[in-house]
């Protein structure tokens, strides 16, 4: 899309107005909540910043497209749909990148600021999560590295299993 | 008063004393009592009263079937009614009340009723107070109300927690007794993933109640033995205190965990209950026998219980039913407890057993053969009984068995019926495939050896069945036993609902002979037990009333739950704020820093007016609409649903999508774009940009975001699959801010990157990608709803707030104000543009104006259904402007038009007022309507009537567009 | 014999040995001049008005298993006039008025009780819709009256007033609105049209329609072969079934709603209450039972029972309405099957078919039009031309685009 | 219920949202005299007590629009195939 010429010089750039705020930072505090006898049975943090991409393969390019998310922490989000996710990249980075990676394969839009992810880990974090999720999230039926999407709480949440006693919950 | 405890046995921990009260008398059990067995232990046998006589009623069973012993538990919030005494685990403190008695239990003036009793047969309400017409509601209904129900609930919001649990197994067990922990230990040692479920406090089943030997050791052994083995074992989940209460599509079963009903209150962080969904690969239903009460006179008096029951109190709870106990059976388990009472040393006066010749072990008591209990005598206590020969007998507790049911309930949940069993005279479940198998006494196996064999087979997922332990079996032989027809008194069939064994009969007789006739003519188990106890013996009589098989009759329908489930488990945590979810849009904080006042729009929070001292809404939108249209102001407009959609058919898609056509709009520009169902009234609106050639971002109304994004999955998937495109919602990803009126551009320009505004960078409609603030990536919209010079500027979410305060700072020398919802809909209405009023599901674009926008050069949603004559009528209603005549009446959305000088009547009405808003504009009430015929009625004076309101006053149609015809501020 | 206070009193003395059948139990002739599908309250109040009301005489009311077996047997009892659009509020305004003579009129008492229905609302647009509502049935003579936050509360002190999700801002009440004892209607009518001539067979399933060159001719049934002149099909979430039949397909798919009572309770709730924030309605019976409902499940379904996310959420929007019901236990649940059109409104009409004769598509609202639709559809069959206060629930409505959809939901069933 | 969606595995219904007949076929023609099509289109559909094709939308999961076959009186579900392609082995779209 066409780039508005230049004319006048940039707005004066503010250092600090440039941080990300989590849409969680106000809910998400530090501390201990629930029961309180012995070591906590889960923890939850929130990962932010990160730059979240949708992939979508066009019409008859989803081996492609997966072929070419090999090199990316690219999570199953549906038929021939990623969620390509990481840290630290300055705003708009990957979702830069990737467009001209998968340009004409596939659609990609930004989600960087439309989800948050947040960890869920513990001994307990599958009995936790079977108060949300229908899925059965046993090891021999979900295994580390496998993605969902389903519903918690009324709400749809892509979730995706990062360890034994860990899972990445993405929500809008 | 003297005890009733027995000196030794028992399941109870006769160290801990527990005090409790029952109708504000203290009294003192132990722990393992429940407050059934802790009342009979202290000599109480008067529980409560019955629905329709008042009879003093005690405990019949010892378990979940018991329709007489409810009593209204705990106070204030949680005071729970209609709560069964013999499931109530005995805590320390506990306070319960007996239900439905004025003045007292003891003394009860309802129980006049039973003197007419003899009037109040069944359906008796059907065939009177009918005359005069007017009484039924003013005085006989009262009455009848006020009579009706058992228990009073609370008003007051219940102060506890509630939980919801998915789980996931490869047999769900359902009950422990020797069959179920049998099935258990067969599936869990072939490593399957095991839930054991049972309603009772403890696991065990029968094998807490019954005096067994398995292995060599007691049952009780036996079963701690293996509860000991499946508990140390990981793939196995033991639920004591969970009831199975139903069987659903998929092997999907519901239960409840009573997690603290145990105790005086939970603790916090822990709920009172937990209700659960088990999707069970195979499931085994272990539920046992229950047995069935015998219908003679006075069945009901306190003191007469069953046989089983009896052996409960007395092998369990250590609880003596009496001193002096009459035995009253048609089949060998009376002889039992008529044994176990001896052991305990309680005197036992005979065994009456309805048959002939039998040799069943009487242990000494003296058996009574051919003979049967006509009547007991007592009032609020058993004081002896009358046989069939009118000889009497002195005792103070009766045990009666009529025969055995099996529990088939859970696995009739899906529609298959029973069939009746001519040797164990008993309705046994129905093969409901392998996924659900029914076994031990559930499924008519009432030896003990059958159970733990039929356990084993059925818990056994592969490999080798485990070994069946021995045991002794107790002889089972039984004869019908239903119904003393000798009985001088009542013979109760439905304990709760007091009908009696006469009702039946009469039911037929009346043409209600049906079972389900029957059921609801007599109310026949309908009652809090749904006729656990008394239901076969009410189609036995039914049969024989109308000279018909048990099989011929049926068992009425067997429903969810198996015992009543509380409303709160059901409703888990989702009450109160957390119902639904709340969304909070990204500018949230900062409309929330600004001191908006934010509304419920669907699941969003919206700021809807953002007042200052003193203002009320009106006030406030009033000038924020004033303010805007002067100088400048922003609103969150975040929560308009924005989907991408990309690829090379991106164009042709929207074509399908929408009335009028994208295909042919220019990369970096907007369109208004409208949206029909198939059956061609319009959907949705919103505007949609084109970024790039296979690029677009389409918004679409807060309201239909969803429906709208379903919709496109299916017409692409499944109406159009052959195109190329993908789309995805990202209305999360942006905060979105419109910002309007005359000094938007002035205000804008001080945040953007590098861009110089005016009309040829960013022209009417334009659509671009620009930077603000120093790189903050962001869209830029020229567009209009409010009919200013408008923009519509759109961030990363992350950075909202942020922006929208720089944005603030920036027009800060315009005088700018943030503005709601309601200042929006102000200046919508001002400027006649149609939203949730109008697009309301039913309205075609003709009737809204748009008419201009449906193409006629390609196929798209609704094209052809639009045009059937119906919706294209010219006398339909369509879209107007509204006023009323004199500027200073007032005109409310919702009230109806009717032509100058028509009375009020539907056949005369014109339509309604969709939108009304007071426009400080035009300082008047201003509004939209959809008046049939509308727009050849500019102009017209009509009457504005809201009778409802009592409101009536004259207006005149009018363009829709109030303000600003010809668009001069848009361009400005 | 007719009931009365005099007749039971007579009864009491001999012992209820004498009471005579509330129905006989005929076996079915050959030949009848008009045969009614399905013995639910559409079926028998129509052969109850076609005996009283046109003095017609060999009719037949065919149902497949018990009398009443069907919704009338099933549903939670709501009657009320509150519909806004002009091809409903006469109709239904003209069942209440039925019902208020009903139980005079066929002698049985089937505890007509207008103790009011309130529907809830929580946004201002809602109270917008409720005004257009309310108007429209004011304008034509029905009583409604809109109740702001504190006439509810005044009301219904016990609801949540101050943690909801979606605070109550007001309520639509119509107090004529109310319940009546669903069984004692079947029976009602099934006695009032018995002792006037017409047969009522029950167990017997029609599961064939036979017609002749586009007359119908006669049904088969499970009970052989009845010959006919008219046929009149009455038989709710079953209609597409029996009208395939006949070879016709209908605007209708069957779904399955489910209802709920819970345990005997001392008087609770005194009207009829909607939720306006979820899927949640609720009444109290004679008996103390708190009967309530919500949403159908949302599948095509002749099981009459349903599952149980709709459970949960029936029961949650109830929790959210009335926080103190969490401790009150749910008793039972069971399930009817709705015979949901595409536009939310039903059809009383003829066929392409002579002699037969339709009243399908009532959805969840059919028992309130129990009087009204039977007056209507016999008026139909005994005319053959529809009644001028059902000539909106035309089949062919959906051809010509006037359609009667009061929510506006489309051609989408399981949305009405 | 549960439904095993081709692309999630096996999923309790409340995750999915019903639109029924999925025999009906979406009239090519624009042209008025195409209106009877369109009505039996728009407004007739199968409602058979038995088994039963229908539309599927996994709106709680991957948002796949599927179809399923079903037994309307049992509710026991025999298969599940995406709505892309039921409409290739239906021949042609909806
Ligand atoms: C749970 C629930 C709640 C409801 N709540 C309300 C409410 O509050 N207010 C309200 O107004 N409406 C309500 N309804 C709707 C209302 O019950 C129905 O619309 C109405 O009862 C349908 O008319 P009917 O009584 O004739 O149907 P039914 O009673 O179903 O009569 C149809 C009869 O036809 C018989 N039949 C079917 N096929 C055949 C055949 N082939 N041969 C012979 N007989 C056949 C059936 O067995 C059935 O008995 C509710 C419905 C349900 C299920
Ligand atoms: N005395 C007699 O005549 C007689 C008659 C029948 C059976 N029996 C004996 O009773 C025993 C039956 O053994 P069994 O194991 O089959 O049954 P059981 O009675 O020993 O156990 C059944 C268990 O299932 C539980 N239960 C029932 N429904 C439930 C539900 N929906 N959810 C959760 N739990 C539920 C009960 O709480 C009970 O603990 C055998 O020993 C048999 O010989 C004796
Ligand atoms: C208004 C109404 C009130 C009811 N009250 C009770 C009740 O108090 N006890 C009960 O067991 N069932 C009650 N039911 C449910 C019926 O027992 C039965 O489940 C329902 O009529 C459906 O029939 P079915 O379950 O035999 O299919 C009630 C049903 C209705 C419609
Ligand atoms: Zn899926």
């Amino acid at each position: 899309m066409p780039k508005a010429p230049a004319k006048t010089k940039p707005a004066p750039v503010v250092e600090s107005m440039l941080a990300r705020v989590s849409p969680l930072a106000s809910v998400a505090l530090q501390g201990r909540f629930g029961a309180d006898k012995g070591a906590p049975g889960v923890s939850f943090s929130v990962r932010h910043p990160l730059s979240i991409v949708t992939v979508i393969a066009r019409a008859g390019k989803g081996k492609a497209v997966a072929a070419s998310l090999s090199s990316y922490d690219a999570q199953w989000a549906g038929p021939e749909q990623y969620f390509v996710v990481a840290a630290g990249r300055s705003e708009g980075a990957l979702y830069r990148e990737l467009k001209a990676e998968l340009d004409g394969i596939a659609s990609v839009s930004d989600q960087s600021h439309g989800r948050v992810i947040i960890r869920v880990e513990g001994p307990k974090v599958r009995n936790v999560l079977a108060k949300g999720t229908s899925v059965d999230l046993h090891t021999d039926e979900f295994a580390v590295g496998k993605s969902a999407l389903t519903q918690m709480a009324h709400v749809g949440v892509h979730l995706t299993r990062v360890g034994e006693d860990a899972f990445d919950l993405s929500v809008f | 008063m003297t005890s009733y405890r027995l000196p030794k046995g028992g399941l109870i921990d006769r160290a801990t004393t527990l005090n409790f009260k029952f109708d504000g008398k203290s009294f003192t059990g132990h722990a393992g009592d429940t407050l059934a067995s802790a009342l009979i232990a202290n000599g109480v046998h008067l529980m409560g009263r019955s629905f329709k006589y008042h009879r003093p009623r005690g405990v019949i069973s010892a378990g979940a079937s018991e329709p007489n012993a409810l009593v209204e538990l705990r106070e204030g919030g949680r005071k729970e009614a209609n709560t069964r005494a013999t499931m109530i685990e005995l805590y320390d403190g506990l306070t319960a009340k007996s239900q439905n008695r004025w003045p007292s239990l003891d003394f009860d003036i309802g129980a006049i009723n039973s003197l007419v009793s003899s009037m109040f047969v069944a359906g008796f309400y059907y065939k009177t107070f009918m005359w005069p017409k007017s009484f039924w509601e003013k005085i006989y209904e009262p009455i009848i109300r006020r009579a009706a129900g058992l228990g009073t609930a609370s008003r007051e919001a219940d102060p506890d927690k509630y939980e919801k649990s998915y789980a996931h197994c490869d047999l769900l067990v359902i009950g422990s007794g020797p069959t179920g922990l049998m099935a258990a230990l067969a599936a869990a040692r072939s490593g399957g993933r095991v839930i054991l479920a049972d309603e009772s406090s403890r696991l065990g089943g029968s094998l807490l109640d019954e005096r067994e030997e398995i292995d060599g050791v007691s049952g009780l052994e036996w079963a701690e033995g293996v509860i000991a083995e499946l508990s140390a074992m990981p793939n196995v989940t033991l639920m004591p205190r969970a009831t199975v209460f139903g069987w659903y599509d998929g092997n999907i079963f519901g239960a409840v965990e009573r997690v603290n009903d145990h105790v005086l209150a939970p603790s916090v962080h822990e709920p009172r209950q937990r209700y659960w969904r088990i999707i069970a690969k195979r499931a085994v239903l272990a539920a046992g026998a229950e047995e069935r009460p015998v219908a003679f006179g006075g069945n009901d008096i306190p003191g007469v219980m069953l046989a089983s029951a009896m052996r409960t109190y007395a092998n369990r709870y250590a609880a003596a039913a009496g001193k002096s106990v009459v035995v009253f059976t048609g089949n060998d388990s009376g002889y039992r407890t008529a044994r176990d009472m001896k052991a305990h040393g309680v005197h036992v006066e005979a065994i009456v057993d309805s048959r002939g010749g039998t040799k069943a072990d009487a242990g000494g008591v003296p058996v009574l053969r051919g003979r049967m209990i006509a009547d007991v005598s007592g009032g609020k206590a058993v004081t002896g009984i009358t046989l069939d020969d009118h000889t009497h007998l002195a005792c103070d507790a009766v045990a009666m068995s009529g025969g055995w049911s099996p529990v088939v309930n859970l696995a009739c949940h899906r529609g298959a019926k029973p069939s009746w069993n001519d040797t164990i005279l008993g309705f046994v479940a129905p093969d409901v495939g392998k996924d659900f198998i029914v076994a031990g006494s559930a499924a008519g196996r009432m030896l003990l050896s059958e159970c733990l064999a039929d356990g084993a087979k059925a818990g056994t997922l592969k490999g080798r069945a485990p070994a069946i332990p021995k045991c002794r079996d107790e002889a089972f032989a039984v004869s019908p036993l239903w119904w003393v027809r000798q009985a001088q008194g009542k013979a109760f069939i439905d304990y709760q609902n007091d009908s009696i064994a006469k009702d039946l009969p009469l039911a037929a007789r009346e043409g209600y002979r049906d079972i389900e006739l029957a059921k609801r003519y007599t109310t026949t188990g309908m009652a809090t037990d749904q006729g656990k106890l008394g239901n076969v013996n009410a189609i036995a009589i039914l049969a024989e009333a109308t000279g018909r098989s048990m099989d011929q009759v049926g068992t009425t329908t067997f429903r969810p739950f198996y015992t009543p489930v509380a409303f709160g488990a059901f409703a888990g945590p989702f009450t109160g704020h957390h119902f639904q979810p709340v969304r909070k849009t990204p500018l949230h904080d900062w409309a929330d820093e600004l001191g908006a006042v934010f509304v419920e729009t669907g699941l969003w929070m919206r700021s809807s007016w953002f007042p200052r001292e003193g203002e009320d809404w009106l006030a406030s939108a009033s000038r924020e609409v004033v303010a805007t249209r002067e100088r400048v102001g922003i609103c969150d407009v975040s929560t308009l649903g924005k989907i991408d959609v990309q690829g090379k058919d991106a164009g042709a898609f929207l074509d399908r999508l929408y009335c009028n056509t994208f295909s042919t709009l220019a990369v970096g520009k907007a369109r208004y774009g409208l949206m029909l169902r198939e059956d061609g009234v319009v959907y949705d609106d919103g505007t949609t940009s084109r970024l790039a050639e296979d690029h677009y971002v389409m918004t679409t109304t807060t309201a239909n975001a969803a429906k709208v994004m379903a919709q496109m999955e299916f017409a692409h998937q499944a109406l159009f699959p052959d195109l190329d495109v993908t789309y995805v919602s990202v209305t999360e990803q942006w905060a979105q801010m419109a910002i309007a009126g005359p000094k938007s551009r002035a205000t804008i320009q001080k945040i953007v990157d590098g861009l110089e505004m005016n009309d040829q960078t960013v022209p009417y409609m334009a659509a671009l990608d620009i930077s603000v603030l120093g790189g903050v990536p962001a869209r830029l919209f020229r567009l209009s709803f409010s009919g200013e010079h408008a923009y519509e500027l759109a961030v990363p979410a992350d950075y909202g707030n942020m922006v929208a305060r720089a944005i603030m700072q920036a027009g800060a020398e315009f005088g700018i104000v943030p503005y709601g919802v309601e200042a929006l809909s102000i200046m919508r209405i001002e400027k006649g543009h149609v939203a949730g009023g109008e697009l309301n599901g039913t309205t075609t674009a003709a009737d809204l104006g748009l008419g201009k926008m449906m193409s006629t050069k390609k196929d798209y949603i609704g094209r052809v259904m639009a045009g059937r004559e119906g919706l294209v009528d010219p006398q339909r209603q369509c879209a107007v402007g509204i006023r009323p005549m004199n500027a200073d009446d007032r005109i409310r959305s919702g009230a109806h038009i009717l032509t100058q000088g028509d009375k009020p009547s539907m056949a005369n009405d014109q339509g309604y007022i969709t939108s009304v808003a007071w426009s400080p504009m035009l300082e008047m009430c201003i509004g939209l309507a959809l008046v049939a015929n509308g727009r050849a009625r500019h102009g017209e004076v009509v009457q504005v009537w809201d009778g409802l309101r009592g409101h009536k006053v004259e207006g005149v149609i009018c363009d829709p567009v109030h303000f600003d015809k010809e668009n001069r501020r848009l361009h400005a | 014999m007719k009931y009365s206070i005099f007749s039971l009193l007579k009864h009491t003395l001999t012992g209820h040995k004498n009471w005579e059948p509330a129905w006989r139990e005929p076996e079915p002739k050959a030949d009848y001049d008009i045969v009614i599908i399905g013995g639910g309250g559409h079926g028998l109040a129509t052969a109850y008005y076609l005996a009283k009301e046109h003095g017609l005489k060999n009719i037949a009311v065919l149902e497949k298993a018990w009398l009443g077996s069907g919704n009338i047997g099933r549903n939670t009892t709501i009657i009320r006039s509150n519909y806004m659009l002009p091809g409903n509020n006469p109709f239904y305004e003209f069942s209440i008025k039925l019902w208020e003579n009903l139980e005079q009129d066929f002698n049985f008492n089937a505890m007509v009780s207008q103790r009011g229905v309130l529907n809830l609302c929580h946004t201002d647009a809602q109270r917008d819709a409720f005004a257009r509502r309310g108007n429209a049935m004011r304008i034509d003579g029905v009583d409604a009256e809109l109740l702001d936050r504190q006439a509810v509360q005044e009301m219904y002190p016990f609801f949540d007033y101050r943690n909801a999700r979606f605070p109550i801002k007001g309520g639509l009440l119509q107090r004529r609105g109310g319940t009546v004892r669903h069984d004692g209607v079947a029976w009602g009518y099934a006695r009032g049209a018995d002792t006037r001539g017409v047969d009522i067979i029950q167990h017997c399933e029609v599961t064939g329609i036979r017609s002749e060159n586009g007359k119908v001719m006669g049904v088969d049934t499970s009970r052989g072969f009845i010959r006919c002149k008219k046929l009149g099909l009455a038989a709710a979430g079953n209609s597409s079934a029996v009208a395939a039949m006949a070879g016709l397909k209908l605007p209708i798919e069957s779904h399955v709603l489910q209802a709920f009572v819970s345990e005997g309770l001392k008087p609770y709730i005194d009207g009829v209450v909607t939720f306006g924030a979820g899927h949640f309605y609720v009444s109290q019976s004679d008996k103390g039972g708190l009967v309530f409902g919500g949403d159908i499940d949302g599948y095509n379904s002749y099981a009459q029972r349903g599952n149980l996310p709709m459970v949960e959420h029936v029961i949650e929007a109830g929790v959210a309405m009335i926080p103190s019901l969490a401790r009150v236990r749910v008793l039972r649940s069971w399930g009817g099957i709705m015979d949901m059109s595409m536009d939310g409104s039903p059809i009383i009409d003829k066929t392409s078919i002579e002699g037969l004769y339709l009243n399908a598509g009532w959805c969840y609202g059919g028992f309130k039009a129990t009087p009204a639709s039977g007056w209507c559809f016999a008026h139909t069959i005994a005319r053959d031309e529809p009644h001028k206060l059902s000539a909106a629930y035309r089949l062919d409505r959906f051809r010509t685009g006037s359609m009667l959809d009061e929510k506006g939901q489309g051609a989408t069933p399981n949305l009405h | 219920m549960l439904i095993a969606c081709p692309h999630c595995g096996t999923r309790p219904v409340e995750e999915f949202t019903f639109l029924g007949d999925a025999s009906v076929k979406r009239p090519t023609s624009t042209d008025p005299s195409s209106m009877e099509q369109w009505h039996d289109y728009v407004y007739l559909r199968n409602n058979p007590k038995g088994r039963f094709d229908e539309y599927v939308h996994h709106s709680g999961g991957c948002r796949a629009w599927l179809v399923i076959s079903r037994d309307t009186a049992t509710h026991e579900v025999f298969g599940c195939v995406t709505a892309r392609d039921h409409g290739k082995a239906k021949g042609g779209v909806a």
